[in-house]
């Protein structure tokens, strides 16, 4: 599969961030013409991702988060979020639904569920200490009005 | 996001608007608790008529609001909760907990 | 001044990507609570200088631009987009309102003059074979409901 | 962003819709100058009320077609200008070509 267009984005771990994070990664993906429920789930995976580098990796501090975006030429998108935060001890426990580390914040502990349920595949790479990379996947349906 | 909120005897009503995330809960939770805490309302009503997106933040925020109702032995309904939601709050569990505000039931008293 | 949020942002010089580079600097700058005719203002501004990039800079290659975003404390926005493309000979006369070297494709030789009267200050610095910086400078008016 | 083409005796009209760029002209163009080396229309009519957003790209693909209209000795009109558009717009000089066509007019006719 190839890339046929690729963005980068980084930003600060400011929560005033995650609302410009899923708008650019959508308004970038608009491009393949998805329809709006696709578009709606990837905005809300994207969401999710990024607000776990803000409250998560970055408790105390300002840190900074990249995001990459490529879309394939068989019409699927792939996002990858980064953070050099403080990094998941154990990754299978932390997507586990309703596993949270921050219930006193009301954290749902619905993040990765969310991410899981609103696009085609989600991977998490972390290291303690240096950062997490979580990388979305999913499928645009092809459509006629596609050229 | 701003929320409009008014009172109607001991229901309080939340009218929400825009995009609900982990940032701009934290501005709709600081206005509704310190309301919640003052006038300990029997219901709270969380109108979603016009939001636009919702993550899981928006969970967050309906589960922490209803704990707190029940703490006051009173009890909390999410209404108006567009199509777009629905996969989110069904996914997340809330769909048990009885406090959406079912569209089917308004439909059929439509049709009556 | 001191800059109180920033973003970067990188992409390739595909003429679909200048509607996403306008639409992710606007939703950035959301957060300062412009009015909607200085938003549109930002994003037209933006849209001259991407598009620039597109068609002059890199001309017959695809190549990449980078945009950066910066809030600043009083209310203010710096944009700077550049690239890395066949830069600017004569800087003085290329920002003189319809002087353009693409006139066969419908350019208009009006991209500087709309980055002009759009926003409050066009900066552009270039090297022929090295590429060109253009930043814009616009002040947000004060509103009441800003925090 | 697409368009819609119509046509009304010697009369072209090009519905725009969503935003003009420089990506979105060159399919506008491709779409409208095939249709005018055609049909030769005599006036072409370019609708602007559902574009919401336009930058000089825009401006070079309007003044292309005036020319173009010009060499078969017919005209151009550019129709239904929203307001944001205004400030581009006069800002082009398109204004003293005489091819916008003027609100203030249907006001007047209103008014009557
Ligand atoms: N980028 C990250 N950096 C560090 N820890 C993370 C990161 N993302 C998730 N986690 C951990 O995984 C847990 C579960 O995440 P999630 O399912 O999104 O729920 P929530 O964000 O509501 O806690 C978090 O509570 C946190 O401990
Ligand atoms: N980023 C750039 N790289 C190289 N040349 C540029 C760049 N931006 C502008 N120019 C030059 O300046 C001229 C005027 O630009 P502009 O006012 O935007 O009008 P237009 O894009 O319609 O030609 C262009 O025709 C081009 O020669």
């Amino acid at each position: 599969m190839t890339v046929i267009n690729e963005m980068n984005m980084s930003f600060e771990s400011r929560s005033s961030n995650e609302g410009f994070a899923r708008s650019a990664a959508a308004a970038f993906i608009a491009q393949l013409d998805p329809t709006i429920g696709e578009l709606n789930d990837i905005r809300t995976a994207v969401s999710e991702a990024v607000t776990n580098c803000v409250v998560h990796a970055y408790k105390n501090e300002i840190g900074k988060i990249t995001v990459n975006v490529k879309l394939l030429s068989d019409n699927s998108v792939i996002v990858r979020i980064h953070d050099s935060g403080c990094g998941i001890e154990n990754i299978k426990q932390a997507m586990e639904p309703l596993f949270t580390t921050a219930p006193s914040e009301d954290r749902a502990g619905l993040g990765f569920a969310v991410m899981q349920s609103f696009t085609d595949k989600v991977s998490v790479r972390s290291k303690p200490g240096r950062g997490t990379t979580v990388t979305l996947k999913k499928a645009l349906s092809r459509r006629l009005s596609n050229g | 996001m701003k929320c409009r909120i008014s009172f109607d005897n001991r229901t309080m009503t939340v009218q929400l608007f825009g995009e609900i995330d982990h940032h701009s809960a934290r501005l709709i939770r600081e206005q509704t608790d310190r309301l919640i805490h003052q006038k300990k309302p029997r219901e709270l009503r969380l109108d979603f008529s016009s939001v636009s997106f919702m993550d899981s933040s928006g969970i967050g925020l309906i589960m922490g609001r209803y704990r707190m109702m029940g703490l006051y032995g009173g009890y909390l309904k999410a209404v108006n909760v567009p199509r777009e939601l629905e996969k989110l709050m069904l996914l997340s569990g809330l769909g048990t907990l009885d406090i959406i505000e079912n569209e089917r039931q308004e439909m059929t008293s439509d049709s009556y």
